[in-house]
Order: C-alpha cells, then structure tokens, then sequence
C-alpha cells in the first residue's frame, strides 16, 4: 500500500529529502521504521523515536493504513 | 472560578489558540493582555532566549523546525491541561521557528493566576512539558562553520 | 561566571540599584535591558498586580506605605544575597509606593540565568523575600468604604 | 535622653502622627516600645514587631543613644 512519509531534522538530512511516498507491505509503525531506517542508514532505536501517523502520536504497533502519513520523531530540542 | 469557567466563557471572547508557532519575532507585549484579569494578583512568565555558547561551542545562530500540525496540537493540549492541572485564569506559550540570531527571544510562557506559587508552578510545567514533548528541533550554527541537530539522546522518548 | 563576576564588572557599568521604589507606574520594558546577557538563556519574571478582592472582601484601590530608607536597603540586600545563592546573571526589582487601583503593577521580579531551573528558584525566592522583609505596608479600600492596615499576624516577625 | 520615633501603617493611624521626638530613659528599644506601646495604646506585642534604629534592624535589647531614629515596624504586607 502506499504510504507518505515526512522527515525532519536528522532525519531528513539522513534521507535527504522532507517527505517521500512509497509502496510498502509493512502493517505498523515499527515494521515501517525498520524498512526505512534501513534502506536510508537511520541509526536511531525505535526506543528513542516517537512516531505519529496522521498529525497524531500513535504506537508503535498500531496498524496501518493505505494513505497514511507517518512522521518518525526523533528526539525533540524545542524551548 | 478557575480556568474552567474562564474556558467556558472564552469560547466567543478568545478564538486565539493558547499555543502559536511564530516565523515573526515574539511580542510579548502584544500577547500580554490575554493574561489580564482584574481578580489575578499574579503573573508568572518565562523566556527563552538564544545563547552564544552551548556544550562549550560559540553559537552564532541557530534554525528552529517544527512538524506545525503535531506541534500545534500537543502545545495546545499543553496549555489546556495545565489550566486543568493548576489554578491558574490562564497560560499562553509562543515558540519561534525558522532562523534565529543570538539574544533573539526562542519562546514565551505567561500564566496569570490568583496565587503566586500557582503561577510559577504552571509556568515552570509548561516550559518543561513543551521541552520534552513539543515537536521542534533545534539546529545550531557553531562559529567554527559546523552545525548539527539537537537530539537529547540521554532520555528515550516515552509513552507510545 | 556568576553573578559575583557580573558584580565586580558592574561596578560602573550599573550604577542603577537592583532594588527600587517607585512612585510612579513600573515600566517593565524599562527594566529588561538590564538583563539581556548574551550567554543567559533563560529569564524568569514575576508581576504582582493588585485583585479586585482580598479575602473575600471586595477592594476598590490601595496605598502601599514604605519606610523607605530601610526598605532600600533590604531590598537591595535580598536581590544581593540572590546573586550569591543562585547561579544566575542577573535579578532585578521594582516595588510601587503611592495609590494604586485594581490591575495596577504592584510588584515586579526579572531574573535572568543561563538555566531555566536557576531562574525560575531565584525569582520565586526574591519575591517571597521583598513579602516577608521589606518594610512596605499595604493599606486596602474597600468597596463599601472601609480601609485597613494589613499585618499578616499569623506570622510572628522573625530574628531580630 | 531625646529620640525620634518614626511611625507606618497602623501604628500611624493609632499614634495619630508620622513621627514625634520625646524624652525617655529607656535604655532599650523593648524598655521605649513598652513606655510607648501604654502611651499610644499599641496593640502588638514586640514578638510581633520589628525594630530599626537609624535605618537598620536591630536586636530589641540594643543599647539607645541620644538622637536615635527609632522605627517600630508592623507586620510588612508589600507584594
């Protein structure tokens, strides 16, 4: 199913792009993370990102859904 | 009288949202009759300010980024709970994005409350609670030419 | 690189007290140049402004009093004393003498540091000083025409 | 020996004057405040008081010396 993906910071330095579509047969969060997270070289642990699908914090194993938009967040330095 | 019924009464009088990202530099002063209220005797505040140094490198400027959606929401239901949390009439936060200079105002908390240790214990969650859960991300410029992304790597992220 | 450094500095650089009295209505931006400091990353402020009520009573203005001499002195003692206590840059305060009406600024604390935590304790404990030290006295009128000294007697004056 | 008394708040309003110079042996400020506090008809008792002489707290067992400025001060309520 097709899925958006949106980076930012490290993140989107590593990828080197702010947001990407792609076609993936992952059912969560945490089997996308570990798809990406290697054809892109991320080197954070799922234990030290957030992720949100659709503007909202969800879990890790939530399912997912064609059309979804996925934000992996990795850790925040606001303030 | 807390900020419940300041909420309920606020739904026509303050359309303004409690939490704003600004490209534009803070005005605190623009932002500060929001927190007047004749029957709040204190006023408790925070800023954040740019620094010249962090971790031992010069800083000559820095970039704030922000997924605006998610950042919106949680810094909105930031203030929300903190008027849940605290006795406090009201709480307002602005958080920059884009390019800062040193000295430049990063972000603002203002709460007005009744009692002065509720004003201060509110403002004080709020900037720590934005801090840890708001999704922006600093990128400092050194003055040597290198920069880099602020992770905190020393705390996981938590809950989900 | 504390406040003792910024003291010694100071000297001629700030030749204002970090305590004052004032007559007329605080003009808080006025104050903050004071303490912008390119390496502090936080400032913490306090307002005290006086409520339309006061222990159920409703209050129409007051008068603070000061026996001013050594109001300035122990003003300036506690915001001294602050620099020495805590790690930050810089504290300031400014108390109203004369008639005020509701709303009007009574009171205000900035402090700034180069951490949130120091600034928000710093601020905290210089307001709970200027309340229980400083000889000023606060005289309300009410609505339905009376007037009385406050004395908080619950408290017995310490030390000396 | 001759001293000034300073009055503030509601120990003004009871005295019924800002200040005033007397006349006193006390040697003390707790030995003046007690010939004043009948005088006057203050109501505090001096565990409730501070006192200052010439603009600085002292102890209520202080020595007084002729021409003293003496203040009693009330519960403060600034803030």
């Amino acid at each position: 199913m097709k899925l958006t993906l949106l980076y930012f910071a490290s993140l989107a330095d590593r990828a080197g792009c702010a947001a990407e579509t792609l076609d993936s047969v992952a059912r969560t969060p945490r089997e996308l993370y570990a798809e990406v997270a290697q054809a892109r070289g991320f080197g954070f642990a799922v234990e030290h990102l957030r992720v949100a699908v659709n503007g909202a914090f969800v879990s890790w194993d939530a399912p997912l859904a064609a059309g979804d938009e996925i934000v992996f967040l990795p850790p925040v330095s606001g303030g | 009288m807390n900020g419940e019924a300041g909420d309920a009464r606020g739904q026509a009088a303050m359309p303004m949202k409690r939490f704003q990202l600004s490209e534009e530099p803070i005005d605190v002063g623009a932002e500060r009759p929001a927190l007047d209220h004749a029957a709040a005797g204190a006023y408790a505040s925070f800023e954040g300010w740019v620094r010249d140094h962090n971790d031992g490198r010069a800083v000559q400027r820095l970039d704030y980024q922000a997924y605006a959606a998610l950042a919106s929401t949680e810094g909105e239901a930031i203030l929300d709970e903190a008027l849940v949390r605290f006795r406090v009439r009201e709480a307002r936060c602005v958080h920059r994005v884009g390019r800062l200079a040193i000295g430049d105002l990063a972000v603002w908390v203002g709460v007005s409350a009744d009692h002065r240790g509720d004003a201060f214990e509110a403002c004080r969650w709020i900037i720590d609670e934005v801090k840890r859960r708001v999704p922006i991300w600093k990128n400092e410029h050194y003055v040597d030419g290198e920069s880099g992304w602020l992770h905190p790597d020393n705390r996981p992220a938590e809950g989900v």
